[in-house]
């Protein structure tokens, strides 16, 4: 991990320790990696084929989710997410059947049952916290659910995730502060890919780093490339054993791009140059990991083929599974106002 | 059954449960050694430890954000916002928020969190400690909003609060705390959330109220009988959200005739919707307008004891309404 | 005269204001190159440069904080707040701040802000982009809330709310935006805050309604009086604090009969005051209960199409309202 | 100025280097200081006579509120105060007359007509913000009157007070990064005095120094010796000139201490150890000024004699003034709802 210049492309300085990672692991990475992006690209097409009205994307996040991801235990970790986390949620359990549920907006959506946007997710089950779109709200959440899990003696440790745009709200700075101040095991996870929609950083913020916050709360802080998994793995690691140690929260850092729109529902094209995108391109997580994997040898081409068809059928398969799903009845519109 | 004021009454309620269920943490500003700003707290740090009693940062988003964190990882926090005027920060956790995760998660997730905050005037608490906004918060499906003064009734509800599945805003009157007494039964005793209370009968005219302006609302009422005018009975509400709207409709139906007295401001307050309720759903039984006395439409109590005079309501202002109302 | 879209002539307004007045200035999230998420302030930024049409970080209570402290300073700012449902975070700095500088300096201080919001459901916003929460802001004093759906209107009361030496909540229907046309007055045309409007006259029953509610309104008045039912008279209020009580009442004296439409939740929303003050102030005219048709007591709107329809009121929910009305 | 140790007593550094402060300056500074403090007193007393119903003190905060009020311009610089800046808004023009007059909720209060409780300050005619009870909401509104003022061209200064307490609110945080991307004239200043009414530092921050936050919004901290006017002088300046060069904002944290219960509806022996304050009393920075100036021969016995003689009779003119002014009439209550 190193604090890298946000507009260098490619030359971020990649992990070299060992991390503990076996090959198997690697190429179980490279799936839910690829798994995310294939499966945010059939959203895609549905949306254009008119067939789901809103879709918002992990394209560009997938190796920092992924390697935060593979540094929890979802049996007992929790999960407070955003809505660009649908790698993360992958690897926590949820399926692409329940995410196409959730994009066609239809019953069964374990999230929602319809009701929220897609990339809401929540999933008590896979301890993955509902999420709602006000941003930045999580991060107190996940504060309360470390600040619960420690009173409960549990080894659970929290993690949050949160663009670096939601960092300039309230929440953010009072979650920071009350979970350094009780030594709280959470981790506040930026993905920072340098826009806020259209708001580029430095409109954002005049620092470089988000990291830098993290002395005014006395927690470590560190920036990483969100390119490489294994880059994000190691920094995860090393803050989900501090919070397990009982040492208190961290901040990571990812540094990522968006490769999308902000949302189906933005033009990019108003605000980005489409040269900055094409530049970025060198970075894309998905293809990066994969070439790296191929070059040192831990995944074969015929590999790659195999979890690429595995990964078309799943999905053909969710596609399907969520055409056929009813829509909600309208007599569920009053249901679960109140528990009792 | 033990007489207390109702600030006692609260107090013990805490107390007990705290005793009995150790999933239950207070947060707030001030809660720990200072026992908070009007003492409901004191000595639970000492019992409880520090663990339990959480003296928070100043920051009302994060008190009630973190304890909606530890609502849904199996707590049941009680929160407490030092001033109801303070809770503004917070609105964006409690209305985004604890309101609806029940409903945004189709039931997969619940809330069960309790928000406490004095509110209310008469204390020379000014512009910033005196704030009757409640109606901000009953208007939130999700949400429910209780707010007891009758000693009793504040250690039921409170119970019942506790252990909801829902968030519950839970509103203590600061001019009752250390005014109203009463018995106070012991050994959990609950009052349902939702149910109103009929605290003095009569036949002519139905008052309806909450807080301190129940007891302003009491005295009109006895001085108009003392007088020999009308009958008057008396509901407190209670509950804010949601309303019980059978005992209230019960009421108008029989008296037909209503004054709703409240201290927040007249426009859009709580009584809003009770006379829209009654003008809705008991329009046939109606035999005059359906009254309110409530605050001007100014931005809160002024400081100055003139001015903070002024503002309230009190038992003369509400009784010139009941006698207008009875010459319809 | 021009025929003009909502989302244009407010768009005009602004711009056309920003060249006469160089106190203005707009801030708020993407307002700059992206010309805002629904394009209102699309090419602004070209035209009058960063230090009026600032891009703000994603934090509302910065927005309006500092949109107050520039108020205050000689500025009339625009604050954009991307949608009402991210409004309650800048809470505390709008009901605590903008709303009450003037009282509390009694007239030192005056806050002449500005805050645009999209509102409203029916465009697959979900829980969370589709909220009709202006009853928080309705119980304000000190506060002013508006909410044109002509765009003749919001031009006018745009004009008026810029030059309003108070803080004024402008409520946008992001549904009406693209699909509301309508002719516009040209050069520097106002419409006054606190004035309701009559958009159709009507004998036997009123409707009291705003928004994209106003629509759906008419739309049953139209059956209704095609079926050779009741004459309807239909208001839009498009004020919403303060209330245009002399038009509401006037009219409903006359017709004796009222519905009230609006898309919030029923319980606490505009309309239980509307419904409150015509029971207080009108009751010897009425001929019937004073009926709301509104939303149902959920959180928020679904997303899903068939949760989202059977949430808003619509043509027919309000023809039934009518029909019953009538029977009466 | 210095990184103190919060607990160290009496051992700080004190501003050495050449401030360009008269021997008259000094010694007007500790008049303003001496009046802040009797005027202080006396509201106690009328308070513990039951005259007045609310009092809340600028005790132990007078050399840092009147070393950076003389850092700034009264004619052009924006004041946006917090309830314990008493000594500052004197320095800006305020007078005794006006505090009695509020203190006692008489009509003539510039601040409110008696509207607000006292402490609560604000004068249009003396580039005093009106200040209202949440706190650290003032830090936004000084922001926007920076933003207002670089917009405007004018060569003003916003300076902006808040306890420690107040920057655990989202709208702190808020206000440093809004004005760092903007660089605009504002100066945050945090009388950092160790209490949130009952909360110790300790529970408040997981840091030693508010000033440690500065690094996360890119804009220069410093902590400096609250009981020091000249070394907060010192640092104010710095800052001032810094934000009229256009530089952009700074953060700057004085130590001080709260010599009274946070306000007369408290009671500090629940939380505060007597002994505490006690051992304080050496850093009161009145006496510790008048000490510094007769010993340094800036101030001789004669004339602290004469100055606290003015003192007394400005403060029972004060008295005796307001005392004697009406209440406002019940009809002002609906005054000056709207302008309009
Ligand atoms: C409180 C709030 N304000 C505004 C929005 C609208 N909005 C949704 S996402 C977004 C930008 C978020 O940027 P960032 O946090 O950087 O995350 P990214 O989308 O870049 O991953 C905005 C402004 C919102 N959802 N919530
Ligand atoms: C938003 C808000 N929450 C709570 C309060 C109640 N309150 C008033 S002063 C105070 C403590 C302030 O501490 P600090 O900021 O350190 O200032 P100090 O009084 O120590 O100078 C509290 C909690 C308030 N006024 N505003
Ligand atoms: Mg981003
Ligand atoms: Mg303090």
């Amino acid at each position: 991990m190193t604090h890298h210049d946000p507009g260098g492309v490619g030359t971020e300085a990649r992990a070299t320790a060992p991390t503990g990672l076996s090959d198997a692991d690697l190429v179980r990475m490279y799936e839910f990696m690829a798994l995310a992006r294939a499966l945010d690209e059939r959203m895609w097409l549905l949306n254009r084929a008119g067939q789901a009205p809103f879709v918002i994307s992990c394209q560009g996040h997938e190796a920092a989710q992924i390697g935060a991801a593979f540094a929890l235990q979802p049996s007992k970790d929790v999960l407070v997410p955003y809505y660009r986390d649908l790698a993360m949620v992958l690897y926590f359990g949820v399926t692409p059947r329940d995410i196409m549920l959730s994009l066609l907006a239809r019953r069964g959506d374990p999230a929602s049952q319809g009701r929220q946007m897609p990339g809401h997710f929540g999933s008590r089950r896979h301890n993955i916290l509902t999420t709602s779109s006000p941003v930045a709200t999580q991060v107190l959440h996940a504060t309360g659910v470390a600040l619960a899990a420690k009173y409960r003696r549990e080894d659970t440790v929290a993690w949050t995730c949160v663009g670096e745009g939601g960092t300039s709200e309230g929440d953010f700075h009072e979650a920071l502060n009350f979970a350094s101040i009780h030594r709280l095991p959470v981790v506040f996870f930026v993905e920072n890919n340098g826009y806020a929609i259209s708001v580029p950083q430095r409109k954002q913020m005049a620092i470089e780093n988000v990291a830098a916050r993290a002395a005014g709360y006395n927690m470590p802080g560190v920036t990483v490339d969100g390119t490489d998994p294994v880059a994000v793995y190691a920094a995860a690691t090393e803050a989900v054993e501090r919070a397990r140690r009982g040492e208190g929260p961290s901040l990571i850092e990812a540094k990522v791009y968006r490769f999308t729109a902000h949302s189906s529902d933005d033009d990019d094209r108003t605000y980005r140059d489409p040269q900055e995108l094409e530049a970025q391109r060198v970075r894309d997580p998905v293809a990066r990991f994969r070439a790296t994997l191929l070059e040192q040898g831990v995944l074969s081409e015929e590999q790659d083929a195999a979890i690429r068809s595995r990964i078309t059928a799943q999905i053909n398969d969710a596609t399907e599974f969520a055409e056929q799903a009813p829509y909600p009845d309208p007599s569920e519109l009053t249901l679960h106002v109140y528990g009792s | 059954m033990a007489t207390k004021l109702l600030i006692d009454a609260i107090r013990d309620t805490l107390f007990a449960e705290m005793r009995a269920d150790d999933r239950i943490i207070v947060l707030g500003e001030d809660v720990g050694a200072r026992g908070g700003v009007f003492r409901v707290t004191a000595g639970m740090i000492d019992e409880f430890g520090e663990e339990r009693v959480i003296d928070t940062p100043l920051a009302e988003s994060s008190i009630v954000g973190v304890a909606i964190g530890a609502a849904v990882h199996g707590l049941l926090p009680i929160a407490e916002i030092q001033f109801l005027d303070f809770i503004h920060p917070a609105m964006d956790q409690i209305m985004n928020e604890a309101a609806k995760i029940r409903y945004r998660s189709a039931g997969d997730f619940g809330c069960p969190l309790v928000i406490r905050a004095p509110y209310g005037g008469g204390v020379h608490g000014a512009l910033y400690h005196s704030q009757s906004i409640e109606a901000i918060f009953t208007r939130e499906p999700g949400l429910k909003v209780v707010a007891p003064v009758n000693p009793a009734d504040a250690a039921g509800l409170l119970r019942s609060a506790i252990y909801d599945p829902d968030p519950v805003l839970f509103l203590e009157h600061k001019k009752a705390y250390r005014l109203i007494r009463d018995e106070v039964p012991e050994n959990g005793h609950t009052v349902p959330i939702g149910k109103a209370k009929v605290v003095k009968e009569g036949s002519d005219v139905t008052i309806i109220s909450y807080g301190m302006m129940l007891h302003e609302s009491l005295a009109a009422a006895e001085a108009l009988e003392a007088k020999g005018g009308s009958s008057v009975e008396v509901i407190d509400l209670r509950t804010l959200r949601p309303l019980d709207t059978e005992t209230i409709l019960a009421s108008v139906s029989k008296t037909g005739k209503v004054v709703i007295v409240y201290e927040a401001n007249k426009v859009g307050g709580v009584g809003a919707e009770v006379a829209a309720l009654i003008a809705e759903e008991a329009f046939p039984y109606l035999d005059g307008p359906v009254m309110r006395v409530a605050a001007p439409e100014v931005p809160a109590i002024p400081f100055s004891p003139p001015l903070e005079r002024a503002f309230l309501p009190n038992a003369e202002t509400i009784g010139a309404a009941l006698e207008r109302l009875a010459a319809f």
